[in-house]
């Protein structure tokens, strides 16, 4: 890992990123549980082992940056500066929750931080993050959009059109591939017959990037530098990380596609075990300090959950609002016999 | 021996190369005669492409068209009375009618049918290259696009299919520098359409589509390859439409490109090249010319006026042929 | 009001003009527009007006749809423009789980004013891939509003309306009324979604029906006033919201309905709407609610295929002597 | 009669006719070494090697076109979309090109061409993975439309599927995949355009597909207490649709209540209405009732989804209310 010559500020700002990486790993860990006790219905992705993707990536944005993000999105949102406790109560099916319990796990959005949401559908996201840089466009300030997304969404269509557009019209916009290897269960080295998504921006004469997704350092250097690129009105970039998914697609996937020895092997690669070993090389992190930062994030998950867990399911008929922004009995035709 | 083999070919070609633009120009005439319905989509210019492409295959090999089509049928072997029967909206033409110019399918003839919406033949020749693979057959499928297709997702998720999966489909991109009535300089930010072949590892060539021998020989190596189990190839062929988008666009397109431009082109017609060639080479004489011409004017006289003489379809005719 | 004559082209342009003077967030996104103002000339001059405001895209309807979208989330008023309504179907899923349920899905975070415009119908021999009606899915599918006139003064005022409107409008314009004249006033004025419009009142029988089968309907009504029957045409204009109000009185005066549309007649929109009169109305009405349809086959090229599939006036004349027990004179 | 689960008589059903047809090849998302991500191609892979079996990047629109290629040029095809939420990815493939390609082409074509998928809510997948669009294909000409209810009537009719020479959608629902139910041990069909009375009445007649014949039959029984004998009707196919079946069963009990998971502003309730109210109106004694889902994308959370879905007291309710009971 890099760090030569660091200086005080960065000290403070790897910290955070530490801990925001704490806090995704261990939001994601409890979201499993409440999953398996039942708590959470439907399915849920988890980003364990992706969690320096996020956090390299949404710590060079400004709060009025757009991000659309993916089905396995909770560390985005985290990242970006979601609350915990209306995505516990989100994940909950709950009234307090970001989308008053109308969109689960697969569809948090936060307006208000520029997240534009996350999407069931892969590849999903593109197509809104190319209206999102073309209103950055036309409204002139200098904002930038990115766009999450994952090796499987690298083979469809709205891949295609997205980086194409962006790049014709200088869009904002950086297109950011967590390659976790798989595609639900099918493996990037069959699914793709390049051996690095980055090489596809060649197709649209962008630049593509890989860099070591499990190196927040790295990440956030590469997006430091995409970001910049975007905002200077030099358009699009492509960068793809590379990372592992350490869970399941989904939580309870048998995982038949992969060996047990496969995952342990890239456990060793575990971003965050690294980053905390550079920390305490660096001694910026001490045991002590690093107890003190999981306890912390324990507590504050804890309340959230106890937030989400405390919080009332929406009545009924809330089924019925929310899909106009003119209400009205008209709109819905909610005769039931 | 070879020569003489080369000789008969280029013939062949040249003549199918005039069929191809008489039967364009004879298509207009009626449907300035209102003989013709709706539209069509001249490909007047883009002969050689047509003809290059198709003198590799054979009959057997499959092929997917576009709605400016009628290049790619004649030149894949199609009957011109058929043709200009459908074109026409007659029971005897290749669909009974119900296709029209945008929709002529042959299946006999491997001809896999056009499509009227931008990049949505590019799956289906994935499905007939899964088809030869899986049969064990060493057919080719070719798959007609312009360069408008290149940016339609259909393009990226086939042309990866088949390239992870090595199916004997070459693609055939006919750049005509338009889309309509973009410009293919503002609706892709790369020089060269045959660079996407880069992004799923398979060969790409952009090539003078106005030669004929170039996209014979660059054809001919392409299906060598798919015939042998090398996969999918990416032919970027540049021509020129020189007649506007289809028989609606005003000013037969010149509203959107410049008298320059089109001057230019025509200097590189694909038909007055050949022939300048086949002249010099002596394969061509003013005799055989003639020879040609006849029997070029005689087949779309024959099929115009088959197509004419052919009945409508019965109105309930409407309802039939959807299931099996 | 002073009133002159605008084709419905000019009608939908003239809104157009007015909007994006008044409103500079919002544009125009689609293929083909700059060059020819829109492949229908429906954009004529706004290119020129309002430089950098018409947008040409590559062929790309996906991402044309979901870029509208994007944009519509953050704080832009997109018009898009997607050719024919047959390539919905190539933007279905932006159109269908994007576009259609951003808003619930996030619990009514986002607005999402967009306008999606296309030319729809058949009957220019423009074959099974450019001739579709396909209303009916996207009446089906929950989150948008969906608007069919067929007046150029319906038209300006519903485009000025959908416009304004923070929810998802998709627009359908029959291809065959572009060039239609109307009285259009010169003062401005909006329509309301959801408002029907009777277009010829009657007691007879209630034609109700939308876009180019309502110039049908007119000639029908016309002709069968000769013979007796009065018949009133409700022209619905916006298909959802849908004006029950409006259908209701008309079926309570009536007695006997007709419902007419081109698309095909299996699942289309008129099923909906008889369906909800024989639920709501049943005591009303004196006769079974005939429909009128297209064929349940794609549209085919030929010209007499086409008309046979496509319905028209004499179809609907049909239905009416059925309705009323009338011999069918063969013309 | 073995007992076996909805999704083991599918796989059986696969893995006959691949048996019998070496043409037929299957395509589709994680349907290879994973078997399908509810597991109903667990096997095959290993069985009929990675040409027949082809397991997919997410590329929907190349799947199905690709299978259409496939099956215009010989090779008999079972394509396979994870979620019917995702068909929308493919619709101009499904609609215009494969719903279309025989009839533009004048009928010259044979398209033997499934296109498996899967529906229904229930289980907390919110708005883009519990959607029931059977309605969109049903007002597209061309293709002829599957929802089987058990897993007797799924092994029949996706065997006459697979052998159809036109392109055929066969839906299942998500929550029938564990279901139970016994199939005998030789082979069988089930034709196209026969509808199933699952249980027989002379009250009311309640027509359903999928997993809302379940449903329906739970109401059924639920009625049979209070005294009231509801036909079931299953209609296993809705293209062809088995109108005599349901105009036969109208004139006897002279009341309809048509129940569908699927939105209900448009949906199929509301053809099937409107035929059976021009075929049989004198036969109406009540208005038809259309039960299907509000009209609103699925939500999330577990109150709300119950609120949006059709339930068993709806049925029981919609019968009473044509019967004047409430």
């Amino acid at each position: 890992m890099k760090g030569e010559g660091f200086m005080e500020e960065d000290t403070k700002t790897w910290l955070e990123l530490y801990r925001l990486m704490v806090k995704i790993r261990r939001f994601e860990t409890l979201t499993g549980e409440l999953f398996a006790s039942g708590k959470i219905p439907g399915f849920i992705h988890l980003s364990i082992g992706q969690e320096a993707s996020s956090v390299g990536v949404c710590s060079v944005l400004r709060k009025d940056d757009y991000i659309t993000t993916t089905h396995r999105g909770h560390g985005h949102v985290i990242a970006k500066g979601g609350d915990v406790k209306r995505m516990f109560a989100e994940l909950m099916g709950r009234e307090t929750g970001y989308c008053k319990g109308k969109g689960g796990s697969m569809h948090i959005a936060d307006f208000s931080i520029g997240i534009l949401g996350a999407n069931g559908v892969v590849a999903g996201g593109f197509p809104i993050i190319v209206g999102a840089g073309l209103s950055i466009k036309l409204r002139g300030t200098d904002q930038v959009a990115v766009c999450f997304f994952g090796d499987g969404a690298s083979n469809r269509g709205p891949f295609h059109e997205a980086l194409n557009m962006a790049s014709i019209w200088k869009l904002p916009i950086v297109f950011v591939c967590e390659n976790n290897q798989f595609a639900s269960t099918t493996s990037v080295h069959y699914s793709t017959s390049v051996k690095s998504i980055a090489i596809r921006g060649e197709a649209y004469g962008i630049p593509g990037r890989s860099v070591d997704g499990n190196n927040v350092l790295d990440v956030r250097e590469a997006a430091l530098e995409a970001v910049e690129r975007a905002r200077k009105g030099e358009g699009p970039t492509l960068l793809e990380n590379r990372t592992y998914r350490l869970r399941g697609h989904f939580e309870g996937d048998p995982q038949r596609y992969r060996t047990k020895e496969e995952v342990e092997k890239f456990s060793e690669k575990d971003p965050i075990r690294q980053f905390q070993t550079f920390l305490k090389n660096q001694k910026i992190l001490d045991e002590k300090i690093d107890q003190e930062i999981w306890n912390e994030i324990d507590q504050e998950l804890q309340e959230a959950i106890r937030f989400a867990e405390e919080s009332p399911f929406p009545q009924p008929q809330e089924a019925l609002k929310d899909l106009y922004v003119e209400e009205g009995e008209s709109l819905i035709e909610r005769r039931l016999v | 021996m070879t020569e003489l083999i080369d000789q008969t070919l280029y013939l062949k070609m040249y003549e199918q190369m005039l069929t191809i633009r008489s039967f364009e120009e004879k298509a207009i005439e009626l449907f300035e005669h209102n003989l013709i319905r709706g539209n069509i989509h001249p490909c007047i210019g883009q002969e050689a492409v047509s003809v290059g492409v198709c003198s590799v295959l054979r009959k057997e090999d499959y092929m997917l068209n576009t709605h400016r089509g009628h290049g790619n049928c004649i030149a894949k072997g199609a009957d011109l009375k058929r043709m200009m029967a459908e074109l026409l909206g007659r029971s005897t033409g290749y669909c009974k009618g119900k296709g029209g110019s945008m929709h002529i399918a042959d299946f006999e003839g491997g001809n896999l049918g056009a499509n009227g919406i931008v990049g949505g033949g590019l799956p289906i020749a994935v499905g007939a290259g899964i088809s030869i693979q899986n049969r064990g057959t060493d057919q080719v499928v070719a798959c007609f696009f312009g360069d408008g297709a290149v940016n339609q997702g259909t393009f990226h998720e086939s042309l990866n299919l088949a390239a992870i999966w090595k199916l004997p489909v070459i693609f055939i991109c006919e750049n005509n520098q338009y889309a309509l009535s973009t410009p293919i300089r503002e609706a892709i930010s790369i020089s060269k359409i045959s660079d996407r072949a880069l992004a799923y590892g398979i060969p790409g060539v952009t090539l003078d589509g106005n030669d004929v021998r170039a996209v014979y020989t660059q054809m001919k190596g392409a299906v060598e390859r798919a015939r042998s189990g090398k996969g999918p190839t990416l032919l970027d062929c540049l021509t020129y439409r020189f007649y506007g988008h289809f028989t609606g666009d005003p000013g037969r397109g010149m509203t959107y490109r410049s008298k320059e431009e089109m001057e230019e082109w025509w200097g590189r017609c694909p038909i007055k090249r050949f022939r300048e060639s086949l002249f010099r080479e002596g394969i061509l004489s003013e005799g055989k010319e003639k020879e040609i011409q006849i029997r070029v004017k005689t087949s779309i006289e024959e099929a115009v006026r088959f197509a004419l003489e052919s009945p409508f379809p019965d109105p309930e005719e409407a309802i039939q042929d959807l299931f099996y | 009001m002073n009133f002159r004559e605008l084709t419905n082209t000019e009608a939908m342009v003239e809104a157009l003009k007015e909007e994006m003077t008044r409103d500079p967030s919002i544009f125009i996104i689609g293929e083909d527009l700059v060059a020819h103002g829109g492949i229908f000339g429906q954009f004529i001059g706004l290119p020129e007006a309002f430089p950098g405001r018409v947008i040409d895209t590559p062929i790309s309807e996906t991402c044309i749809v979901g870029a509208g979208l994007g944009a519509a989330l953050t704080g832009m008023r997109p018009f898009v423009d997607l050719h024919f309504a047959d390539f919905t179907t190539c933007a279905m899923d932006e159109i269908v789980n994007q576009v259609a349920k951003i808003r619930y899905m996030f619990g009514g975070q986002a607005k999402i004013p967009i306008v999606i415009w296309a030319p729809d119908g058949a009957g220019l021999s423009a074959a099974a891939h450019h001739s579709q009606s396909l209303e009916a899915w996207f009446i089906h599918t929950p989150g948008l509003k969906v608007v069919s006139p067929c007046f150029p003064y319906d038209v300006k005022g519903l485009i000025k309306t959908s416009i304004r409107s923070d929810d998802p409008i998709i627009f359908f314009m029959h291809k065959k009324i572009f060039s239609r004249k109307g009285p259009v006033p010169e003062e401005e004025y909006v329509i309301p979604l959801g408002k029907a419009d009777i277009k010829h009142p009657g007691t007879d029988v209630t034609i109700i029906t939308y876009s180019i089968m309502v110039l049908h309907a007119l000639e029908v009504a016309k002709e069968m006033e000769k013979e007796g029957i009065r018949v009133e045409v409700l022209d619905l204009r916006t298909l959802w919201p849908m004006d029950w109000e409006k259908i209701a009185e008309s079926v309570t005066k009536t007695h006997r309905v007709i419902i007419a549309h081109e698309a095909c007649l299996t699942c289309g929109f008129g099923a909906e709407i008889s369906a909800r009169i024989q639920e709501e109305l049943f005591d009303e009405l004196d006769a079974p609610i005939f429909r009128v349809g297209a064929y349940r086959v794609p549209i085919p090229f030929s010209p007499p295929l086409e008309r046979f599939v496509i319905p028209g006036k004499e179809s609907l004349k049909k239905t009416l002597y059925n309705l009323f027990g009338k011999e069918i004179d063969s013309k | 009669m073995p007992e076996v689960t909805f999704v083991e008589s599918l796989r059986m059903t696969l893995r006959e006719e691949m048996q019998r047809d070496p043409s037929l090849m299957l395509i589709g998302e994680d349907i290879g070494r994973y078997g399908g991500i509810f597991g109903v191609t667990k096997g095959l892979l290993e069985e009929f090697g990675p040409y027949r079996v082809r397991s997919t990047p997410i590329s929907e629109s190349a799947i199905i076109g690709s299978a259409l290629g496939a099956a215009m040029t010989g090779i008999r095809t079972v394509a396979e979309i994870m979620y019917i939420d995702f068909t929308p990815c493919a619709m101009d493939q499904i609609v215009n090109q494969v719903a279309k390609m025989r009839y533009m082409s004048g009928g010259k074509v044979k398209i033997p061409l499934v296109i498996r998928t899967q529906e229904g809510g229930g289980r907390g997948n919110a708005a883009q993975h519990s959607q029931s669009l059977e309605a969109l294909f049903f007002h597209i000409p061309g293709l002829k439309m599957v929802v089987p209810s058990t897993p007797y009537d799924a092994r029949g009719l996706l065997k006459s599927a697979i052998r159809d020479d036109n392109p055929v959608i066969f839906i299942e629902h998500k929550l029938l995949y564990a279901t139970k139910g016994s199939i005998p041990d030789g082979e069988y069909l089930i034709p196209f355009g026969q509808a199933d009375v699952k249980r027989e009445g002379k009250d009311v007649t309640i027509l359903s597909f999928s997993y809302m014949v379940l449903k329906a039959l739970k109401a059924a029984q639920h009625l049979a207490g209070e005294g009231i004998e509801a036909e079931v009707i299953d209609l296993r196919t809705l293209v062809p649709l088995d109108l005599e079946t349901i105009l036969r069963s109208v004139r006897k009990t002279n009341r309809v209540l048509i129940v569908h998971e699927g939105c209900r502003r448009g949906g199929i309730g509301a053809e099937i209405a409107c035929c059976i109210q021009e075929e049989a109106f004198d036969y109406l004694d009540a208005p038809i009732e259309r039960i299907g889902a509000l009209n609103v994308p699925i939500p999330y959370s577990e109150p709300l989804e119950n609120a949006v879905i059709p339930k068993e007291e709806d049925i029981i309710r919609g019968v009473k209310k044509l019967l004047y009971q409430t």
